[in-house]
């Protein structure tokens, strides 16, 4: 899509807000809608603006779908660990408020953090890897 | 009842005959090229309206912030979204309607 | 009640809109209906926040604003060249 | 029974919307029409237990100063794994079609057994 | 450049949008926009010089009252075109090139003439020119183009 | 905390761990894949044997995720019933991992082996999830995790055909898991409650509701069409018969068994015997089904010529038996019901390992295939052999003891109409197996000699000797055949944690 | 207010998915599929999800409809209809079938409507769902989770091991993708 | 009666099961191979042999190997009545085990190995249920005799020999599955054990309606006792090699069956129940019918090998017949013929295997004139034959003799001229064949090449058990003493010390 100046400057300003938007909702599941999951929809959506008007080969060289893979993984394993990490301190899987820190309040928002940006990770990895494996034709 | 609230009141009725008459656009235009002029852009022109109603009605806070950011990329996306659309419509051979042809 | 009588005024031109976007005729007259819904869609939310009393639910608004057309676009590039790599 | 019916149109709502989610699901030869009614069917099922949070005079389950009145927040706890569930079967399913269009050449899903049966590849 | 431009923009992003500064959004803020900064610096401000930048934004804001002007004024006349009921309409295409340089002023025109009421472009590139929709015969677009050409500094 | 108290959680992390690592191994070293599955499926096969341990010790375990209490948290409970399909699941997991190496290296691409190691992984985890949570939330997901990584594995079948196998499952899959995500709306709808020991307290006043009852009849339906249970058996025999061999045999040994083991859990934990049999004749309907189904499975089965096709019509039939002894409510039927699921587990694992050895080998999958082999590959056709006793039901077997069980538990319930039932499909069973084990030991083999060389690896082909599989696949298939005897002449062992489960169940024990 | 937007959504829902499901053209079924999404999205903001509102938001307009088309840019985008010779061969059998499945879909229909009869009303603010449970974490996640929005709350604290499994699932599906279309690069 | 706790009846059929393993293990070396055989019978023989005083003092040994599940128990016990049938068995082995060695040999079979695995495994398995203690431990063995002698009835692999051993397998588990073993759980549920007492267990515990029932079913469940209506997979099973039909036909399978059946009515349901019931009447007349109809096909038969398969139809309805006269001396009757018949019978087997191995002939039509050339086999063969009729001084008067006074003793005298008829059709389907063989001349220029003048006797491995049995035949009507006292235990047993 070489031709579609529009779309290609337009989507150039969007994705880095689509994606610092994505990072916000992230951050912001505390205090208001959203959380790890839709972060990450929305990550992923800027990613597959990206496709959309620069073409898969452009997209493939600026995001390796090595990196997704490994990140696939890293994100429940960040989630998991979070949930181990609170076992070996003493609690429950998942029991936030045994994590060592200072304060419980504290305890509580790092974990749910922590585990807020596995599923973010995972989610955006994999949205990613699904729209490069749908989208993808083979040229055979 | 604030200055705030009748701006508002004004804009949101502004805003809403604005969507409304677009509306109507989409319905009774012939065809496909026609009809993307009100749906692309007075209808823009009325949410920019809405929207900056509501702005009137908030005051100046995060929240109308947020509202200014949404207006702003509503009016820069759009018009691509429309543009996409036409594209679209023209590359893959839909011939624009002349005057004295047959609805479509 | 300024808010909801601006809301219904929208729902009833996105009935409208909607109409033609099932009636078509072509495809792309759909898309242009669900693209100037999804416009629509926006206010509606800021306007229901408003309403409910609650406007910082504007976030949702603002995904759409911001999102919305990334299937638009795909559109565009599937009927181009039909394929979306 | 007319209060049974109107008080709870919700409920009405959504079991017309899964049925038909359903019939297009079971009855449909395309494939693709298939994962939209089980998008549809899955999406129906997600507003029924939205409708169950609904709290008359009730706000948004985030915490705020004004009211007292919070819908249930659970139901929608439940439904974002739910919609996360439905993505991931819809990426299943559009991956199986595009991995049968290949060896078939057909999407539909008679004309694929007939395929099968014949050994070909359509079109 | 561009790099921490780009953070210092996603940075201000985040504020207008959180309105919340406590210690984990803060320092998130921080991690969040460098994160942006590096996956896509390039493509918010790729190549463009500081000065070079604030000249062509103020350029554009200057350039904005005017466009809204015409939006606005354009607007009625779709209104009434569309309530008219004898449907007074004469659509057609108009194929010009207005020689514009770089993509965002490419973007700008197109999109304006997209907003303004009565036109829309259906085909914007450097090569291909411009072709564009109108509604009634006689669109006249000059100014939008020599207003576009002076954002981009080429006059 | 100590370890033995995380146990509950760290079977269902453990694998999960392993699954997500995987794809990471498979960049280091590809062949590192393998062992990790089966050091990992050790490992957990270990914890629930020590789960067994500690639950006949003593008694119910609760571990409470995130340190919540019951109703506001989610809740793991290792009962008598969780922790024997907990351990069939896993050493069915542990010895299929084993014998997956040279299977999954032959039909499967070289790329995709980490990745499939994963799903397998992660199939088992959700299998395991479903068993040991106390959440009926929960126990939905974990569902959802099992049936992707089901349609995934099933795909991956070597022929064609597989794919719609696969995609026919995940429609009906999909209707299944939205109809007990349905059932769970219902249920939390009238009670405010996800968890099933309080809906077991909160239920009882509600069994009139209208709500109540629709919600059980969805979740009934729902998990009859995931564990196949006869007019809604219709994936299975594709599935099963497409799938890759690994696959088919770890499906037919655990899946219908897990969905089995939940239906279980809603008939008897969630709801009462007293909710079953009296408020909803519902139990006389599951009886009259899986009558039929034994039957009709077999019938079916009788009429095939690929194996793995008849293979799984048998296990629709089985999967009557299972149902069959949960719906007659008393004690010694679930007894032999619950104890059904392990010994299905064994001979029915044990078998379609064969098939697999056999497709490795000759790469055949029909009947016919197997004319001539007791003398090619003696060990694993006496493997078979001894599988398809204990499908028969020949005593000694462990086939004959849930029969057994069954068989008392009806004439017990004064349904013992129910035992010709049971014997004429023991005796159909006779004749398809029996089809088999004739082609295998008194025909001689024809023609199978060119593909014989042609699929010989180790170049020592000549046909008429012996070539028996590589040992990483002959040893669990073996080891799970001589199980199927050693658990038919040693039955007290199954048996005694069965029956104290099945009354624990009966008796409301959740 | 709200709830006649709320009821007329309803409906255009209805429309929505009728229309969705009865188009021949697939890319047209899948726009309407759009449109289906985004009316989902503002009845959950009518109904207060914002949290669903929010999912439906980013993954309808962002994610699903996209995934279609990238599907029907593999496959083919018109549903098969065949000739009238053919039609005429299968009329019996799909008649059959099809009707087989009405009666399925219908006895559906009945238990539904037959267990909605007994559902507390809708939006009753006594129903057992609203309380047990939910109450506590309404009264107490702040003081327990320190986490204004509940949704979060339960999700990430409560609950957040169905949190886990969630991320499992997509995981899962991920995987899955990877091992059906990618291919082998050698 | 005293119980002794002792595991040699487990060792009894623990030594050829052993046997199996070993044979399998020396399958290149056919003497190795062939020793292990006789060696495990000789051992066999002997711990059956070291039990007898024990039982003949009266009592009992007993042996619980495990317990399957509560209430399902492997366990063994050595009474009389299983005295009687290991005696019988184990003897026959070894003289078996060298006549096979000898047709094997001399046939040239293939997989020997297998024949003699199945061999072993089948006396194993018969062992088992003469000792078996319980009737869950009797079904299985009985099931594993069905399946060892599978391979044996199939052991040709031609078209012929697997189709026959189809119907031979799908009648005997068939039956077994559908009917013994619904009886079974009938029985468990309703006794609560599965234990054999002499007296019966079932006694009080059911309505007659399901007593009835649950007699039919075993009836109709135990088809190796061939009685009519399931009879026809034992001419079926005529395909197999001589010695497995010799084993099978007088040994191992049917009086398996037969031994089942009178362990059913002695020991599940008792004498006293059974008369009240009046069901032994109803089983009497059964046994009768098949009695007379097995003859009269029997003389039909033209096939030496399906005349003597008919003629076991009759003789082992014979053993039915009489335990189901429910008397003292019926009972007494019964048992002696399992021993009695299982001689003679298996002598007729050898020689109609020594005839085929040397001429082979098969055809009774053939025969003629063959006493001169086989003189050794067909004298044995003609003791063999008027022992079957119950000719004195052979041992099947002696059971006879005590059917007849069984008979009288409950009063049924029309039994008592089925008995006569029955003994004259014995007579007319077995005197011809030895009038033909010493009488008639044989017929030169046969297509087959005639009998060639001079003795031509089969190899010395074959006639010599062939001898053997014919003369134990003949010693069992002189000294049946220790039988006799068996028997007279079982009797004493199950009618209550009487």
């Amino acid at each position: 899509m070489n031709e579609h100046v529009i779309v290609q400057t337009i989507s150039k300003i969007l994705i880095p807000f689509i994606q610092l938007y994505a990072l916000y909702v992230l951050a912001h599941g505390e205090l208001g809608p959203g959380g790890g999951f839709q972060a990450g929809a929305i990550f992923g959506a800027s990613i597959v603006l990206y496709v959309l008007a620069f073409g898969m080969k452009s997209a493939k060289l600026r995001f390796k779908s090595k990196v997704f893979d490994f990140l696939t993984s890293a994100g429940v394993f960040i989630f998991a660990t979070v949930g181990v990490l609170c076992m070996i301190a003493g609690g429950a899987f998942l029991q936030y408020s045994s994590l060592p820190l200072p304060t419980k309040k504290l305890a509580s928002g790092i974990g749910i953090y922590g585990i807020e940006i596995g599923v973010f990770i995972t989610v955006t990895a994999v949205l990613v890897t699904i729209f490069f494996e749908t989208a993808e034709q083979d040229d055979d | 009842m604030d200055i705030g609230t009748i701006i508002c009141g004004v804009l949101l009725f502004i805003g809403c005959f604005f969507i409304l008459v677009a509306s109507v656009g989409v319905l009774r235009f012939p065809d496909f090229f026609t009809r993307i002029h009100p749906a692309g852009k007075t209808d823009t022109l009325g949410q920019a309206c809405v929207l900056i109603g509501l702005i009137f009605y908030e005051g100046f806070d995060f929240i109308s912030l947020k509202l200014l950011i949404i207006v702003v990329f509503l009016l820069v996306v759009n018009p691509t979204a429309t543009y996409a659309l036409a594209n679209a419509a023209f590359i893959s051979g839909v011939k624009p309607w002349k005057k004295g042809d047959k609805r479509q | 009640m300024m808010f909801g009588l601006a809301a219904l005024a929208i729902v009833v031109a996105a009935i409208m809109v909607l109409y033609r976007g099932i009636k078509g005729p072509r495809v792309y007259d759909r898309l242009l209906a669900i693209n100037s819904m999804g416009t629509k869609t926006v206010i509606l939310i800021a306007l229901i926040g408003y309403m409910y009393e609650r406007p910082h639910f504007l976030d949702i608004a603002l995904v759409y604003a911001l999102i919305n057309f990334i299937g638009t676009i795909a559109f565009l590039k599937y009927r181009e060249t039909g394929r979306l790599d | 029974m007319i209060e049974t019916i109107l008080g709870k149109y919700n409920y009405w709502i959504y079991i017309a919307l899964m049925m038909i989610g359903f019939y297009a699901m079971v009855a449909k030869e395309n494939l693709i029409k298939k994962v939209i009614g089980m998008s549809i069917f899955q999406t129906a099922v997600f507003l029924f237990y939205v409708s169950i949070a609904k709290v008359k005079g009730g706000t948004a389950p985030i915490e705020w100063h004004h009211s007292h009145l919070y819908d249930n927040p659970l139901p929608h706890t439940l439904m974002l794994t739910g919609i996360v569930v439905s993505v991931s079967t819809t990426a299943v399913a559009l991956a199986l079609i595009i991995r049968i269009y290949k060896a078939y050449g057909s999407i539909e899903e008679d004309r694929v057994l007939v395929l099968e049966k014949e050994g070909g590849k359509g079109e | 450049m561009s790099f921490i431009l780009t953070f210092i923009l996603m940075l201000i992003f985040w504020v207008l949008l959180s309105g919340h500064f406590g210690l984990i959004l803060v320092v998130s803020a921080v991690i969040f926009s460098l994160l942006v900064a590096y996956l896509s610096h390039d493509l918010l401000l790729g190549g463009v010089g500081l000065s070079s930048l604030i000249i062509k934004s103020v350029r554009f804001i200057a350039y904005l009252p005017w466009l809204f002007w015409e939006i606005l004024l354009a607007n009625f006349e779709v209104i009434y075109i569309t309530l008219h009921p004898g449907m007074k309409i004469d659509p057609e295409v108009i194929e010009f090139d207005p020689a514009l340089k770089t993509d965002v002023g490419i973007t700008i025109l197109a999109n304006s003439i997209t907003l303004t009421p009565g036109t829309v472009t259906i085909e914007a590139g450097k090569k291909s020119g411009f072709k564009v929709h109108s509604l009634t015969k006689g669109a006249d677009l000059t100014e939008m183009v020599t207003k576009v050409k002076w954002i981009e500094g080429e006059e | 905390m100590t370890l033995t108290e995380h146990l509950p959680i760290l079977i269902i992390i453990l694998p999960l761990f392993a699954a997500v690592i995987m794809p990471l191994t498979g960049v280091v070293n590809r062949s590192l894949c393998w062992y990790f599955t089966v050091v990992v499926t050790f490992l957990v096969f270990l914890i629930a044997l020590s789960l067994v341990c500690n639950v006949m010790e003593a008694g119910r375990i609760s571990y409470w995720l995130g340190g919540w209490k019951p109703p506001w948290g989610i809740e793991y409970v290792v009962d008598k019933v969780s922790a024997l399909v907990l351990l069939v699941v896993s050493f069915i997991a542990f010895a299929v991992a084993i014998y997956a190496r040279r299977s999954v290296e032959k039909e499967i691409a070289k790329s995709k082996v980490p990745l499939f190691y994963s799903v397998y992984l992660l199939f088992i985890t959700g299998s395991m999830g479903v068993t040991i949570t106390g959440d009926i939330f929960n126990l939905y997901v974990f569902l959802e995790i099992t049936s992707l990584s089901l349609y995934t594995l099933i795909a991956m079948g070597p022929k064609r055909r597989a794919l719609i196998a696969s995609f026919n499952y995940l429609i009906l899959g999909t209707i299944a898991g939205t109809f007990v995500l349905i059932g769970v709306g219902y249920l939390y709808m009238v009670t405010g409650t996800l968890n099933m020991a309080d809906l077991r307290v909160l239920l009882p006043e509600l069994y009139g509701s209208s709500a109540v009852l629709t919600a059980f009849a969805f979740f009934t339906v729902g998990l009859s069409l995931k564990l196949a249970l006869f007019p809604l058996h219709i994936w299975l025999p594709n599935a099963y018969s497409y799938a890759p061999s690994v696959v088919s045999a770890v499906v037919a040994a655990t899946a219908t068994k897990v969905s089995a083991y939940v239906l279980f859990r809603i008939l008897f934990t969630v709801f009462t015997v007293e909710f079953d049999t009296s408020v909803v004749p519902v139990t006389y309907l599951l009886i009259f089904f899986s009558s039929v189904a034994i039957i009709m499975g077999s019938v079916i089965a009788l009429s095939q010529t690929n194996i793995k096709r008849m293979l799984a019509y048998s296990s629709i039939g089985q999967i009557g038996y299972i149902v069959l002894g949960a719906a007659l409510t008393n004690e010694l039927a679930l007894t032999g019901s619950i104890i059904h699921i392990f010994n299905h587990a064994l001979m029915k694992g044990s078998l379609f390992l064969v098939v697999g050895i056999v497709v490795y080998k000759t790469g055949i999958d029909d009947i016919s295939g197997f004319k001539g082999l007791g003398r090619k590959m003696p060990i694993s056709m006496a493997a078979f052999t001894l599988g398809a006793l204990s499908m028969i039901g020949a005593p000694l077997t462990v086939g004959f003891v849930s029969k057994w069980y069954l068989a008392i538990g009806a004439i017990n319930a004064g349904m013992w109409f129910l035992v010709p039932v049971i014997l004429v499909s023991s005796i159909l069973t006779a004749v398809y197996f029996w089809r088999v084990v004739e082609k295998i030991y008194f025909h001689k083999a024809d023609e199978v000699e060119e593909i014989v060389t042609e699929y010989e690896v180790d170049g020592a082909g000549c046909a008429c000797k012996r070539f028996e599989a590589p040992l990483t696949m002959l040893i669990p298939t073996f080891v799970l055949s001589v199980l199927c005897i050693l658990f038919g002449i040693a039955a007290n062992i199954p048996a005694g944690i069965a029956s104290s489960a099945a009354k624990m169940l009966l008796g409301g024990g959740g | 207010m709200v709830d006649i937007i709320e009821i007329i959504y309803l409906f255009i829902l209805i429309v929505c998915s009728v229309a969705a499901v009865r188009m021949k053209d697939l890319l047209s079924s899948t726009v309407v599929l759009g449109a289906y999404s985004l009316v989902m999205a503002i009845i959950w903001m009518d109904l207060n999800a914002v949290d669903v509102a929010f999912t439906e938001a980013s993954v309808g307009a962002g994610i699903t409809t996209v995934l279609i088309i990238a599907a029907l840019s593999r496959t083919t985008r018109g549903e098969y209809v065949p000739g009238i010779e053919e039609r005429y061969k299968t009329r019996k059998a799909r008649r059959l079938k099809n009707g087989a499945l009405f009666i399925v879909t219908l006895c559906t229909f009945g238990v539904l409507v037959y267990g909605t009869m007994d559902m507390p009303n809708f939006g009753d603010p006594d129903a057992p769902a609203r309380h047990h449970v939910a109450d506590r974490y309404i009264e107490k996640s702040h003081e327990e989770v320190y986490v204004e929005n509940f949704v979060t709350a339960i999700l990430a604290s409560y609950r957040g091991y169905d949190t886990l499994g969630e991320t499992s699932v997509i995981f899962t599906a991920g995987v899955a993708l990877m091992m059906l279309l990618r291919r082998s690069k050698s | 009666m005293n119980i002794i706790y002792s595991p040699l009846p487990f060792m009894a059929i623990l030594s050829s099961a052993v046997a199996v393993v070993l044979i399998a293990l020396s399958y290149k070396r056919p003497n190795l191979r062939e020793f292990w055989t006789i060696a495990a019978g000789v051992a066999k023989f002997c711990i059956v042999l070291s039990m007898l005083p024990e039982v003949l003092a009266g009592h009992v040994i007993e042996f619980s190997l495990l317990e399957v599940a509560p209430g399902l128990e492997i366990a063994f016990r050595a009474d009389a009545m299983g005295m009687l049938f290991a005696l019988t068995a184990s003897f026959l082995w070894i003289v078996t085990s060298f006549y096979s060695i000898g047709y094997v040999r001399s046939t040239h079979e293939k997989k020997q190995t297998r024949y003699f695995m199945a061999f072993a495994g089948a006396l194993s398995a018969a062992i088992g249920v003469a000792f078996a203690a319980n009737m869950f431990t009797l079904f299985i063995f009985y099931e594993v005799i069905t399946f060892c002698t599978f391979p044996l009835v199939a052991h040709k692999e031609t078209k012929e020999a697997i189709s026959g051993a189809r119907r031979y397998i799908i009648y005997l588990l068939g039956t077994s599955l559908a009917f013994q073993l619904f009886a079974i759980f009938l029985t468990y549920s309703l006794a609560g054990t599965l234990d054999f007492v002499p007296g019966g267990i079932l006694a009080g515990t059911g309505s007659k309606a399901m007593l009835t029932i649950i007699f039919i079913l075993f009836m109709a469940g135990i088809t190796k006792a061939a009685m009519m209506p399931f009879h026809s997979w034992l001419p079926a099973a005529m395909v197999a090699p001589t010695p497995a039909s010799a084993l099978l036909h007088a040994v191992a399978v049917v009086k398996a069956g037969v031994f089942t059946v009178v362990k059913v009515v002695l020991f599940i349901f008792g004498v006293d129940l059974l008369k009240e019931l009046g069901l032994g009447t109803v089983l009497m007349y059964f046994a009768s019918f098949t009695i007379i109809t097995a003859s009269i096909v029997a003389v039909k038969q033209d096939n030496l090998k399906r005349r003597l398969a008919y003629s076991t139809i009759s003789q082992l309805s014979y053993i039915v017949f009489a335990v189901a006269l429910l008397s003292p001396s019926g009972i007494t009757g019964s048992a002696l013929h399992i021993v009695i018949h299982a001689f003679g019978k298996i002598t007729l087997f050898f020689a109609a295997g020594a005839i085929y191995v040397r001429h082979h002939k098969t055809k009774v039509s053939e025969l003629d004139g063959i006493g001169y050339a086989m003189p050794f086999t067909m004298i044995a063969f003609t003791l063999g034959a008027l022992s079957m009729i119950g000719v004195p001084p052979l041992g099947g008067f002696i059971s006879k003799w005590y059917m007849f006074l069984g008979a009288i003793e409950a009063k049924h005298i029309p039994i008592i001229i089925m008995l006569a008829a029955s003994t004259v059709l014995n007579a007319a389907y077995f005197l011809p064949i030895v009038y033909a063989a010493f009488f008639k001349k044989a017929k030169y220029g046969d297509a087959s090449g005639g009998i060639v003048t001079g003795v031509q006797e089969a190899p010395g491995m074959m006639v010599v058990p062939l001898v053997l049995t014919s003369i134990g035949a003949l010693a069992l009507f002189f000294a049946p003493t220790i039988f006799l006292d068996l028997a007279r235990i079982v009797v004493a047993s199950v009618t209550g010390g009487g």
